[in-house]
């Protein structure tokens, strides 16, 4: 073993035989500094294998060959050596980053690298007070030099603030030093420790000034203005070291000093934390220099550390692997994000579209964004869910919604940033070239989130569970992208089949389950096979949307809250990205995003009150809620409802659906959505029902629902656009099941089943549909369509079916649907709800009637007179969903039995019962299969009839009509389509004033301009920066122990 | 449930009672319409010869396959409702086929012949039809709100959603018909019966001055023929609906006649006295006073 | 004895501080600045603390002024 | 003038803080635990008369490490953004002519200010002074040098070898304390000798040595660096 | 004496940061910060204090009896270090200055606000 000590030995040893050599040797010193980094990574390494392989003792080592406290001891322990590898290892890459950089400036620029590295390697190390402020000094002064790197105005400004700050700073810590020393009378960390100068009324002010100035040097909301603009002005290599290794160097020795006052003091770390990370975060909301922007999103980052630590009593043994996960994925993902700001070059986050040329990079960015804001598979993800899970146990929820609040506003920027990259168009993008030693850093640092990501796993309470499989199928996916789109379809198509088997056993015998597993996977299949119609290779379109599967399925199979979420999280994930393909969806992608996180915090929430009312971390934890059980259940209602798309959170699912590509359309359509449904259908089942709370959310989540359906079905007939007017339509057909499972009887799951499974098969169908129509058409807008009857005639008999279904009209299924509510509504009683309900149901017949006439009907026109039928691989599924419609429409038995019987036990009352084919209840009957044969027999009849009356109908011409006298040559004029609902419109238009639009977009105003209002505290003077430092002494002393 | 073949023959002379009931009724109105405005008016068996006439024509015109088959949707929207519905009370034969489905079925069943008249009239490219189709549409989409208040009512008053039950429920006599048992849901419904027959001031839809004759405009011959039997029976089947629902039923085929001629008789009755309402006009209209009834007629029960 | 020094002294550094701080002239206020650490280092000489006072002047009053006069200098020059 | 109050109540708050230091410190009658064993056994453990010293250079050694390396640091720095590149001079620029007093008496007093600091470093762990205050007077013969000849260029790359074989050396006796003695920076490689002689306190007078010369240097160097750095924008 | 002395450094401190924080010359600012560092080693010294002894410098005293007659000598060590650390940040200090000035022509610190928000 190499003693840690050498690493200071080395480095300084390397420093300055490096300025003796450096004039005439700079390849030398450049290799004798990579050396050196390389030693000290190598040192704390093997430390760190010896603490993770044996169980081995701390190592204490004594400078001087005296005892502490007269000489200086440094510590290897566990977390030392931990934390030294960190800083080591990003020191190491960083300077392989900025290898040229450094070689450009000197020698001198080199020695002052792995000085730094160095100091923050004792800094950790160093069990002494004195000791920790002379090398926080060497770190401090190395930052203002390295900062120059960069030599431009703006790095010689953001150096000397830095300067001036830091200067304040340690006179403060230089005062706390020597009164903890006057007081203990040692300056060595764990005498002080022991002393306990918190307790004493005199010795307080000691402890005060060394957290204050510990806190100060984390860069605290408001007083930061001088480290954001650091991170603005320097090198982003630099930036990556301040954030990444300097950061957790400061993080571990507030960690050092944790119990240097006592309790109460972490409450007054843990508020600072969290004013820094919600503050913090939300001026990040309007910012556009990618270098700032990572700059508050790291103060933000630490801000939440140091909150995590403030919380450490409350954590308890929870406090390591919580921190752990957040502090990697931090260190990890920024170090990432500010390498890639280097090689991007852009000066505003638009400029970020370049990343596009290099789907490599843009994979890597997308990783490291969803590594900060807590997906899964990224250790931060297990790091939030065991800190909202311990929090919620001690009943902590306002550090519960404070942690939440601030994530969200994360997510805010970083996935505007995200889009941005993904889809803006933008003109004038920054050429980049990479070079390899820009390259490799960021790779490792993502395979290094992916890594410690899986291998934290089975350290969370149920984490051994969660199922890597189909992720494994992802990566695999990932692997053979560079493959044409028919190899990788068939692929993906072959994974869910062969899952199916997989998971059929699993299931059998949990119908629900069953249902929807089956929507899920056969509805993959089906949507997928779509996808053989296009060309080319469509990168990273199938790890996405087998990433949305994994997690869909995950759902399905989950027996634990935490996997439920993390399948929850992945499929959110995948299914972003999915949406986000499309050409015009980047704003839309972003609203789906947002009330994706939102909803999954509500959901995390919901589950940490599970959790901590028992203790138990299965499913079944949600039915036995005892802590304020009414929020829990309002939070998981609302969290699922994000992805049900109810009224209120609806407003990002036309614009995702309508501008998702053809076959994305009906995934997230059909598919997706479901898995809110079966989220709600989970919780209701689980809930107390009989609890005064649960009623009343039944209640209000019922008139959600009619609500929801009006406003869908009303905005959905005033559409033009054709997705958009399906994707409307699956927000009331949510509604419509929101509606009827929250009626929380036999006949009102039923009739929620019945929506859920029709609404599966023709939104498939018509998305599908629909889609290839407007591909091929290169059209949304209906008026510009018309008479594809003629064109398209297997896609009209699809979508004529499809519109029977969502009409309701007798014999086919959606009648089911409509029979069972006014069964249900009758027998709940919620007759206004009911009326309303059917009032929407009439409406639909607006949109249906638009939508099938203006593309099939009406007028051909004269551009598309050459259109061929779409593609027979968006047919052969729809028409495989049209026989399920059809089957379910004739036996509806057959399935509606066994569903009934299913949910029989959870509900007081069997409500329907069977004669056979016929279906009772105590209001009136229905036989599915009769009507069917006595509609069926009539039609034919009558069919017969009008044919032997007309055999010989001639077929005339298209403007073969009797237009007043004249005879129209210009489809367009003759095509009535535009605006059809006028007159509706100008009576009931005012039901659907985008309330909630607006409502949404004075939220985000709102957060935006106190963000900007926030923000002019940081005017750019140092003076005034240095005047926050002070500020934050005083009001933080005022309010410690000023007796206020 | 009863699939013998005897059964169907009583149906099928169910059927043709109630379309030859069905044109003496339009013939009659016509009369009477036309007297009120000082017209003679046409012979009472002016129906049974245009539909000779209609069905004889020798030229068919077909604009393609949906405009083919969109009247017998909406013939089979007619006879759908007739099969169906329960047309005299106590009496097997003339209970059709009302055991597959209740009143629920009835009422989504009005449906389908309106979607199938919308499709074929589409296909015609005739932008008349569309015109007519979108104002249709939207002035049904209306008129369903208060029929469905009072549907819904009623439904709490008796308890059930069988046509058959809520019939039986008003043998009692005259004033156990639910006119007066439930006034609320009668006037809602009688009122909703306006729109849904279509005359003034509910006739925009085929709004004879402006736009030909709405939806149809295309059709001629044969398939004329057959939209014109279906305007026969459903204008029979939808006023026995109404009969069943609200009028204590039929124990005979008299008595049918009877209450279907003056529910018939009260939406013409109304058209002549009252102007053609704007589009929007009659969405309001339709969502002001019915509405409220209609709410009303809850309201009692809650 | 030493009370009335460390007051003359601590008085005469806190003068020398201010004009160090609101002198116009930089060249005084440096002087000044130096003249500090020159009253400091007789105070570490007061407080038993001669390798400190030896420090204090040599580097604080001593170096560290010549380092503002040179900066000035170049400061100066620049302007000229 | 609303900022200037507001700094006053600041700086009030920050006097406040003061005051409760003031109130919280009650002056010493004795030694404090840490004081009384260096008072005790530095003597024999170290065997330097100057206690001082012998926290610095020994028991804290640490700490001068870190502190002669910020002053490394510094110089590196400062010499890297005040980049002094020889082909940006104009070889004919306008010397300023120093005074013939200055620059004979330059000649006469550098050597004896430098033998001055050698011995302020050598004596350090006996008499008040040492490596530092050695090196600042050292810097200053340095800095007088420059005064005489404003053109005085070739101290540079002597100042930096100097500097940079102080450095190895002082981190290279640090890592023989660790196999010789009892850890990084132990100053008993050699014998402790007798107190209060010369060659005593074992490697303390050679640390000091190498210190001194190194903070000479690198005080040297700042100042050289300062002295020569170019006035041109760039 | 010490608490006249300790006061003195508080004072200088004080003084120091009032400097730093109320002008507007970078030159003058940087002189803040030396005074405010001198000011708290004055006080760190102070606290090292003891009584109405003596330098720890063991030529007349002798070892055994030092504990007695000598103040402490490890606050003094620190002051040394912090002296020394001072210096350098000073030093980079005034570096910065220079570059600034070279800048933007001014050494007014209202001058350097081009990073904002």
């Amino acid at each position: 073993m190499v003693g840690p000590i050498y690493i200071i030995a080395v480095a300084l040893g390397i420093a300055f035989i490096m300025g003796l050599f450096g004039k005439s040797l700079k390849n030398f010193t450049g290799w004798a500094m990579l050396a050196g980094l390389g030693f000290m990574t190598y040192v704390s390494g093997q430390w760190l294998l010896e603490f993770l392989n044996n169980n081995r003792a701390v190592e204490t080592i004594y400078t001087a060959g005296f005892k502490p406290p007269y000489s200086i001891n440094l510590q290897m322990g566990s977390y030392e050596a931990l934390l030294t590898f960190l800083i080591n290892v990003v020191g190491l890459l960083g300077g392989i980053y900025l290898y040229k950089d450094l070689k450009k400036t000197g020698t001198n620029a080199m020695v002052v690298f792995l000085v730094f590295i160095m100091s923050l390697n004792v800094v950790v190390m160093t069990r002494d007070m004195f000791n920790l402020f002379v090398f926080l000094e060497v770190g401090s002064i190395a930052t203002a030099g390295l900062i120059l790197l960069d030599k431009n105005g703006n790095a010689l400004q953001a150096g000397m603030k830095y300067l001036i700050a830091t200067g304040i700073i340690a006179g403060i810590l230089l005062i706390g030093t020597i009164f903890a020393y006057y007081f203990a009378g040692s300056l060595n960390i764990d005498d002080i420790l022991a002393a306990n100068l918190g307790a004493a009324k005199a010795t307080v002010i000691a402890v005060f000034l060394i957290y204050v100035s510990i806190l100060l040097e984390l860069k605290p909301f408001p007083a930061n203005g001088w480290g954001i603009d650091v991170y603005t002005a320097a090198n982003p290599g630099i930036g990556a070291l301040v954030s990444a290794a300097s950061a957790t160097a400061m993080f571990y020795v507030l960690y050092k000093l944790l119990p240097l006052g006592g309790a109460e003091w972490l409450n007054y770390i843990a508020v600072i934390g969290g004013i820094t990370f919600v503050g913090s975060n939300l001026m990040g909301t309007k910012q556009n220099n990618p270098n700032r922007l990572l700059g508050y999103s790291s103060i933000g980052q630490i801000g939440l550390l140091t909150m995590i630590l403030g919380l450490s009593d409350i954590l308890g043994e929870k406090l390591v692997f919580v921190a752990f996960g957040i502090l990697i994925s931090h260190y990890a993902a920024k170090a990432g994000l500010f390498w890639l700001s280097g090689i991007i070059k852009a000066k505003d986050i638009k400029g970020w579209a370049a990343l596009r040329k290099s789907p490599f990079l843009l994979f890597l960015f997308g990783t490291f964004v969803f590594a900060l804001i807590g997906f899964p598979p990224f250790p931060s993800f297990f790091g939030k869910w065991e800190l909202i899970m311990t929090l919620a146990t001690g009943g902590h929820w306002a550090w519960m919604t404070v942690i939440l609040v601030g994530s969200f506003i994360e997510g805010i920027y970083l996935f505007r940033w995200l889009g941005y990259a993904i889809k803006l168009d933008h003109e004038e993008l920054p050429d980049f070239k990479i070079e390899w030693n820009k390259f490799f850093p960021v790779w490792v640092m993502a395979i290094v989130l992916y890594a410690v990501g899986v291998y934290v796993t089975p350290m969370v309470e149920g984490g051994s569970f969660i199922n890597y499989i189909p992720l494994m199928f992802v990566l695999f996916l990932f692997a053979i992208d560079f493959l044409p789109v028919y190899i990788k379809n068939t692929v993906s198509i072959g994974g869910i089949i062969w899952y199916m088997f997989h998971i059929y056993p699993v299931l059998e015998g949990d119908l629900l389950r069953l249902i929807f597993a089956g929507i899920f996977l056969i509805g993959g299949v089906l949507t997928l096979m779509a996808g053989y119609s296009k060309k080319g290779t469509r990168k990273g379109f199938y790890p996405m949307a087998m990433m949305m599967f994994a997690g869909l399925i995950g759902i399905i199979e989950a027996s634990t809250l935490l996997e439920f979420f993390f399948s929850w999280e992945l499929m959110t994930a995948g299914s972003y990205f999915l949406i986000i393909r499309g050409k015009r969806s980047m704003p839309h992608g972003y609203s789906y995003m947002l009330f994706s996180i939102a909803g999954a915090y509500a959901i995390l929430f919901g589950f940490g009150l599970a959790f901590a009312s028992g203790f138990d971390t299965s499913l079944a934890a949600l039915g036995s809620i005892s802590l304020l059980p009414t929020l829990a259940y309002t939070l998981l209602a609302v969290g699922f409802m994000t992805k049900t798309a109810s009224l209120g959170l609806h407003i990002w699912l036309p614009g995702a659906h309508g501008e998702a590509e053809s076959d994305v359309s009906p995934m997230v359509s059909a598919i997706l959505l479901k898995a809110g449904v079966f989220g709600l259908m989970i919780l209701f089942l689980y809930m107390d029902r009989a609890s005064t709370g649960a009623t009343n959310l039944l209640y209000v989540l019922g008139w959600v629902g009619a609500l929801t359906t009006l406003m869908g079905n009303m905005s959905a007939a005033f559409q033009e656009d054709a997705k958009r007017l399906l994707a409307y339509s699956s927000v009331a057909q949510l509604g419509y099941i929101l509606f009827a499972i929250s009626i929380m009887t036999q006949l009102g799951w039923l009739a929620g089943f019945t929506y859920t499974i029709n609404h599966f098969m023709f939104k498939a169908v018509l998305f599908l549909v629909i889609g290839g129509i407007v591909v091929k058409l290169g059209t949304h807008n209906m008026y510009e369509m018309g008479g594809m009857i003629k064109k398209m005639p297997f896609s009209f008999v699809a979508v004529l079916i499809s519109i029977i279904v969502i009409g309701g009209i007798p014999p086919l299924s959606g009648f089911a649907g409509k029979w069972l509510f006014y069964n249900a509504i009758l027998e709940k009683g919620w007759y206004f709800q009911g009326a309303i309900i059917f009032f929407a149901g009439i409406i639909a017949f607006l949109y249906l009637y638009k939508l099938i006439h203006s593309v099939f009907l009406g007028q051909l026109k004269d551009n598309h007179r050459n259109m061929k039928e779409i593609s027979a691989w968006i047919l052969i599924p729809s028409y495989v969903m049209i026989i399920g419609i059809m089957i379910f429409s004739a036996f509806p038995q057959y399935i509606l039995k066994p569903i009934g019987n299913m949910i029989a036990p959870y509900f007081s009352s069997e409500a329907l019962s069977w004669e056979g084919t016929k279906a009772l209840t105590s209001f009136g009957y229905w036989d599915g299969t009769t009507v069917m044969i006595v509609v069926g027999t009539a039609f034919v009849l009558l069919l017969g009839w009008l044919v032997a009356l007309s055999s010989k109908a001639k077929k005339i011409e298209q403007f073969n009509i009797v237009f007043a006298a004249e005879r129209p040559h210009r489809p367009e004029t003759t095509h009535v389509s535009y605006n059809i609902y006028a007159g509706y419109q100008k009576a009931l238009g005012f039901l659907i004033t985008p309330f909630v639009t607006a409502f949404w977009d004075a939220m985000s105003n709102l957060v935006l301009e106190v963000a900007n209002w926030l923000r002019r505290i940081y005017s750019g003077s140092m003076q005034n920066y240095a005047l926050h430092v002070v500020l934050f002494i005083v009001v933080f002393y005022l309010i410690a122990l000023g007796g206020l | 449930m009863d699939y013998s073949i005897t059964k169907f023959l009583w149906t099928l002379l169910g059927l043709f009672i109630v379309l030859n009931w069905g044109m003496l009724m339009s013939s009659t109105m016509r009369r009477i319409g036309a007297r009120v405005a000082g017209r003679y008016g046409i012979p009472w068996y002016q129906p049974w010869i245009d539909l000779v006439k209609l069905y004889s024509l020798r030229t068919h015109l077909t604009h393609g396959t949906m405009f083919y088959i969109g009247p017998v949707f909406r013939l089979m929207g007619g006879v759908g409702i007739f099969l169906f519905l329960p047309m005299v009370y106590g009496n097997p034969h003339w209970s059709n086929y009302s055991f597959s489905g209740d009143l629920v079925l009835i009422l989504y069943f009005q449906f389908f012949g309106m979607l199938g008249m919308a499709l074929g009239a589409g296909e015609g490219g005739q932008p008349f039809s569309a015109i007519g189709i979108s104002r249709g549409l939207s002035q049904f989409a209306t008129i369903e709100v208060p029929m469905t208040l009072a549907v819904i009512s009623i439904a709490i008053q008796y308890q059930t959603l069988s046509i058959s039950d809520i019939v039986a429920a008003q043998q009692g006599g005259f004033m156990t018909w639910t006119l007066w048992t439930n006034p609320l849901a009668t006037g809602a419904a009688m009122l909703s019966l306006l729109g849904a027959f279509g005359h003034s001031p509910f006739n925009l839809v085929k709004a004879p001055n402006e736009i030909p004759i709405g939806p149809p405009t295309e059709y001629h011959g044969t398939f004329l023929g057959v939209l014109r039997t279906n305007g026969a029976i459903l204008h029979v089947a939808e006023a026995a609906l109404f009969m069943n629902l609200f009028f204590g039923g039929a124990g005979s085929w008299f008595e049918l006649i009877i209450k279907t001629f003056l529910i018939y008789f009260w939406s013409v009755f109304v058209g002549t006295v009252f102007p053609r309402f704007r589009i929007e006009q009659s969405v309001r209209w339709f969502l002001k006073v019915p509405t409220i009834l209609g709410i009303l007629a809850i309201i009692i029960f809650l | 004895m030493f009370i009335a020094i460390a007051i003359v002294i601590g008085v005469a550094s806190l003068i020398s501080g201010f004009i160090a701080i609101h002198h116009e002239k930089l060249s005084v206020a440096i002087i000044a600045s130096g003249m500090v650490s020159l009253f400091a280092s007789v105070i570490f000489l007061l407080l038993a603390a001669p390798d400190v006072a030896m420090t204090e002047a040599s580097i604080g009053s001593g170096l560290t002024t010549l380092i503002f006069f040179y900066v000035l200098n170049k400061i100066r020059q620049r302007n000229d | 003038m609303i900022k200037k109050i507001l700094i006053i109540g600041l700086l009030a708050g920050v006097g406040l803080i003061f005051f409760d230091l003031f109130n919280a410190y009650q002056g010493s009658e004795v030694l404090g635990k840490t004081g009384r064993y260096y008072a005790e056994n530095g003597a024999d453990e170290v065997g330097a008369a100057n206690l001082v010293t012998a926290v610095i250079v020994t028991y804290r050694g640490l700490d001068t490490l870190g502190e002669v390396t910020i002053l490394f640091l510094t110089a590196a720095i400062i010499s890297f953004v005040l980049k002094f590149r020889r082909e940006d001079f104009i070889p004919n620029r306008p010397v300023r002519i120093t005074s013939e007093l200055l620059d004979s008496a330059s000649q006469v007093i550098v050597p004896v200010i430098f033998m001055v600091g050698i011995y302020i470093f050598i004596n350090g762990h006996l008499t008040p002074g040492g490596g530092f205050q050695g090196g600042a007077v050292i810097a200053s013969g340095v800095l007088l040098m420059i005064m005489a000849n404003p053109n005085f260029g070739i101290s540079h790359k002597v100042i930096a070898k100097v500097e940079s074989i102080s450095g190895i050396a002082f981190v290279l006796i640090g890592i023989m304390g660790i196999f010789l003695a009892g850890g990084f920076l132990d100053n008993r490689l050699l014998g402790l000798g007798n107190l209060g002689e010369l060659f005593s306190a074992g490697v303390i007078p050679i640390i000091y040595t190498f210190i001194g010369l190194k903070v000479g240097a690198e005080l040297s160097n700042i100042l050289g660096t300062i002295s020569h750095a170019q006035n041109e924008k760039n | 004496m010490e608490y006249i002395i300790i006061s003195t450094g508080f004072a200088l401190a004080l003084l120091g940061l009032w400097g730093i924080l109320s002008q507007k010359n970078l030159i003058k600012i940087i002189l803040g910060f030396t005074i405010f560092n001198t000011g708290i080693n004055i006080v760190m010294v102070s606290i090292g204090y003891v009584r109405g002894k003596a330098a720890p410098i063991l030529d007349v005293i002798k070892p055994s009896e030092a504990a007695d007659k000598i103040v402490d000598p490890l606050p003094q060590a620190l002051v040394l270090t912090a002296i020394v650390i001072g210096l350098g940040v000073t030093a980079l200090m005034l570096v910065y200055a220079l570059n600034l000035h070279r800048e933007k022509n001014s050494l007014d610190i209202n001058s350097f606000k081009d990073l904002k928000w």
